[in-house]
């Protein structure tokens, strides 16, 4: 149970107990005595504490250190019916249950008041019986529940250790079709190198971007993977990479090559284009 | 090819820590291909040392109902909790009563949880128990209305460390009715001063 | 009270290991109290000596824009990527470019983005990018309709295992390529014919 935010002298209970208290009983209470004085606002505060008639019942019978086994019926149902009136003499919404309660209580008081048949049957049950059962009932779950809040719990008192995939993971791993900053990154290197070969004369003849595309779809007929360095041959200057890049980005566009690069300034692959689901 | 016991052993600690969700034998052994696969006792034996390797860690490789997982050593918490300046909200006692009849009973009708408790079992209670994911419908009772079954997931017994439900507390033990009324019968009415 | 060096380095590890995200310096140093406050040099250095107790393990503790994290070395890759059956999300090629653009270009709007590609940026995209929390809104371009200023976020530097934007290839190959199309046009006519 939370722990409640009224202090236990001004608990209405201990009032209830007061045998003087005990005669307004059943009579409509319009004025409380003056050592029951209980702020309203507490009173509800007090009441939230419960999780139901059968949580009050218990609590009742606990705090005089009875045994739900044998719960002086006469007893409880006068403390928990008073109880009840104080809530309504004080206008605090009460949920229908803890009224049922009330009236299963003023029943099984009333069946016990009967005189016994002098030879008790055997069908006859104690008219508590069934209270009894639905307290224990209660009772045990309550406990489980007290239970498991004290089991560790995650986010609260056990926090579960994570690391991150490997980076290839995270990144596409599955071929992708030129990504532009990628590809021009490259480019850069390629224009770089053969920035240094420049002074040599470009062959036109051989420049030819229908021919540098066969070429090419040659080199991958195979299957082979192709570092896409390779591709451009040093020997032909800025020209012929020029070619070999419109070549590339032709073959590109029509699917017939696909690029791959496991991350950042890893080299990039050429290879024949391998049919995959999107 | 066979895999070197070091290697072996860095992969599956790498797959836990990876995984998302606690990783269960199953899912380690389809790691790794069929000529590199192991035997149920071996990968119990590899997990075993692993969990030796971290006795000096903050850390400790745990089994829970869907396998394993790292997590924080219980004692740096005081610390590891102030990453999150609100505290997770508190349970409150209607949402553990009626998880604890779930989890106890399963499967169960709200109707039969209600019963139990003696009030109504609010929406939101059932909600948030829905939005955590630790309770599922498992089926319909066959009475008219055909209300659902309610049951506890996987994910409820990771998120208490339970490895399964026969872990859970023991449920206190009820008083039956015969010796109820055994006691009763010694017990006149006169006795309770009505 | 100070706090001893092992207890520390274990807060460290466990904090690093416990957050959804990586952690800062100044967020590890929060979990302190007053008391038991560290120097930025202390952390540092209890970071480091904690980098090279997992030098053997299948993890390692790097630095990314956002602070540490706990990161499964790159060799059992073809081990635990099948912990994911279907690949990790596919980034298509149109994704690629339209983050690369605003990498590049932060902040851009999307109709920018449109006249660099020469083509339509669909919504999709766009949504994707946000929901993998790559890029934010920074602001709005002050011309007619005030269209939305795109940017990446530090999450994006983290996916991509990036540090900063420095560290992406130079914005000179973009000028580079302006230069190259500019001289590929001038071929493109002559050398078609050939």
């Amino acid at each position: 149970m939370s722990v409640s935010v009224i202090p236990e002298s001004v608990l209405p209970i201990d009032a209830v107990n007061d045998e003087n208290f005990a005669r307004v009983y059943g009579e409509i209470l319009t004025k409380l005595p003056e050592d029951l004085y209980i702020p309203p606002d507490a009173l509800a505060v007090f009441l939230d504490d419960f999780e139901g008639p059968l949580d009050l019942l218990l609590y009742l019978i606990r705090k005089q250190n009875l045994d739900i086994l044998n719960i002086p019926v006469a007893e409880i149902t006068r403390q928990y019916i008073t109880y009840i009136e104080l809530m309504q003499v004080l206008n605090i919404d009460l949920a229908a249950e803890y009224l049922l309660m009330a009236a299963l209580l003023a029943e099984i008081k009333s069946r016990l008041l009967l005189p016994k048949p002098a030879v008790p049957s055997d069908e006859e049950e104690d008219p508590r019986a069934e209270l009894i059962r639905r307290l224990q009932e209660y009772e045990r779950f309550k406990k489980a529940a007290e239970d498991i809040a004290e089991l560790p719990q995650e986010g609260r008192d056990v926090f579960e250790a994570h690391a991150e995939p490997p980076v290839r993971d995270l990144l596409p791993s599955q071929p992708f079709f030129g990504d532009f900053a990628l590809l021009l990154d490259a480019m850069r290197d390629v224009m770089k190198r053969t920035a240094l070969q420049q002074s040599h004369v470009i062959g036109r003849e051989g420049l030819s971007l229908e021919q540098r595309l066969q070429e090419i779809i040659v080199r991958l007929r195979f299957g082979e993977t192709i570092i896409f360095h390779d591709l451009f041959p040093a020997s032909e200057g800025r020209l012929g990479v020029v070619v070999t890049f419109m070549a590339i980005l032709e073959l590109l566009k029509q699917k017939m090559i696909e690029l791959l690069q496991d991350s950042f300034f890893a080299p990039i692959y050429v290879r024949q284009y391998l049919e995959v689901a999107e | 090819m066979k895999l070197s016991r070091q290697l072996v052993k860095n992969i599956i600690e790498g797959a836990v820590f990876a995984s998302p969700m606690p990783l269960g034998l199953e899912e380690i052994a389809v790691l790794f291909d069929d000529d590199e696969k192991l035997s149920r006792k071996e990968l119990q034996s590899l997990i075993k040392e692993l969990q030796t390797e971290y006795a000096l860690r903050a850390l400790e490789l745990v089994e829970v109902a869907s396998g394993y997982r790292f997590q924080v050593r219980a004692q740096f918490s005081p610390w590891i909790s102030k990453m999150w300046p609100e505290k997770p909200p508190r349970l409150s006692r209607a949402l553990l009563e009626t998880l604890a009849i779930i989890a106890y009973r399963q499967p169960v009708t709200r109707a039969e949880i209600e019963a139990i408790r003696g009030v109504v079992v609010s929406t939101q209670i059932i909600k948030a128990l829905f939005d955590r994911d630790w309770i599922v419908v498992v089926g319909h009772r066959e009475v008219p209305g055909r209300p659902a079954l309610l049951a506890t997931t996987r994910l409820f017994l990771d998120s208490f460390s339970l490895k399964s439900l026969s872990e859970l507390p023991p449920l206190a033990a009820i008083r039956d009715l015969e010796s109820i009324s055994r006691e009763m019968e010694n017990t006149t009415v006169e006795q309770q001063k009505i």
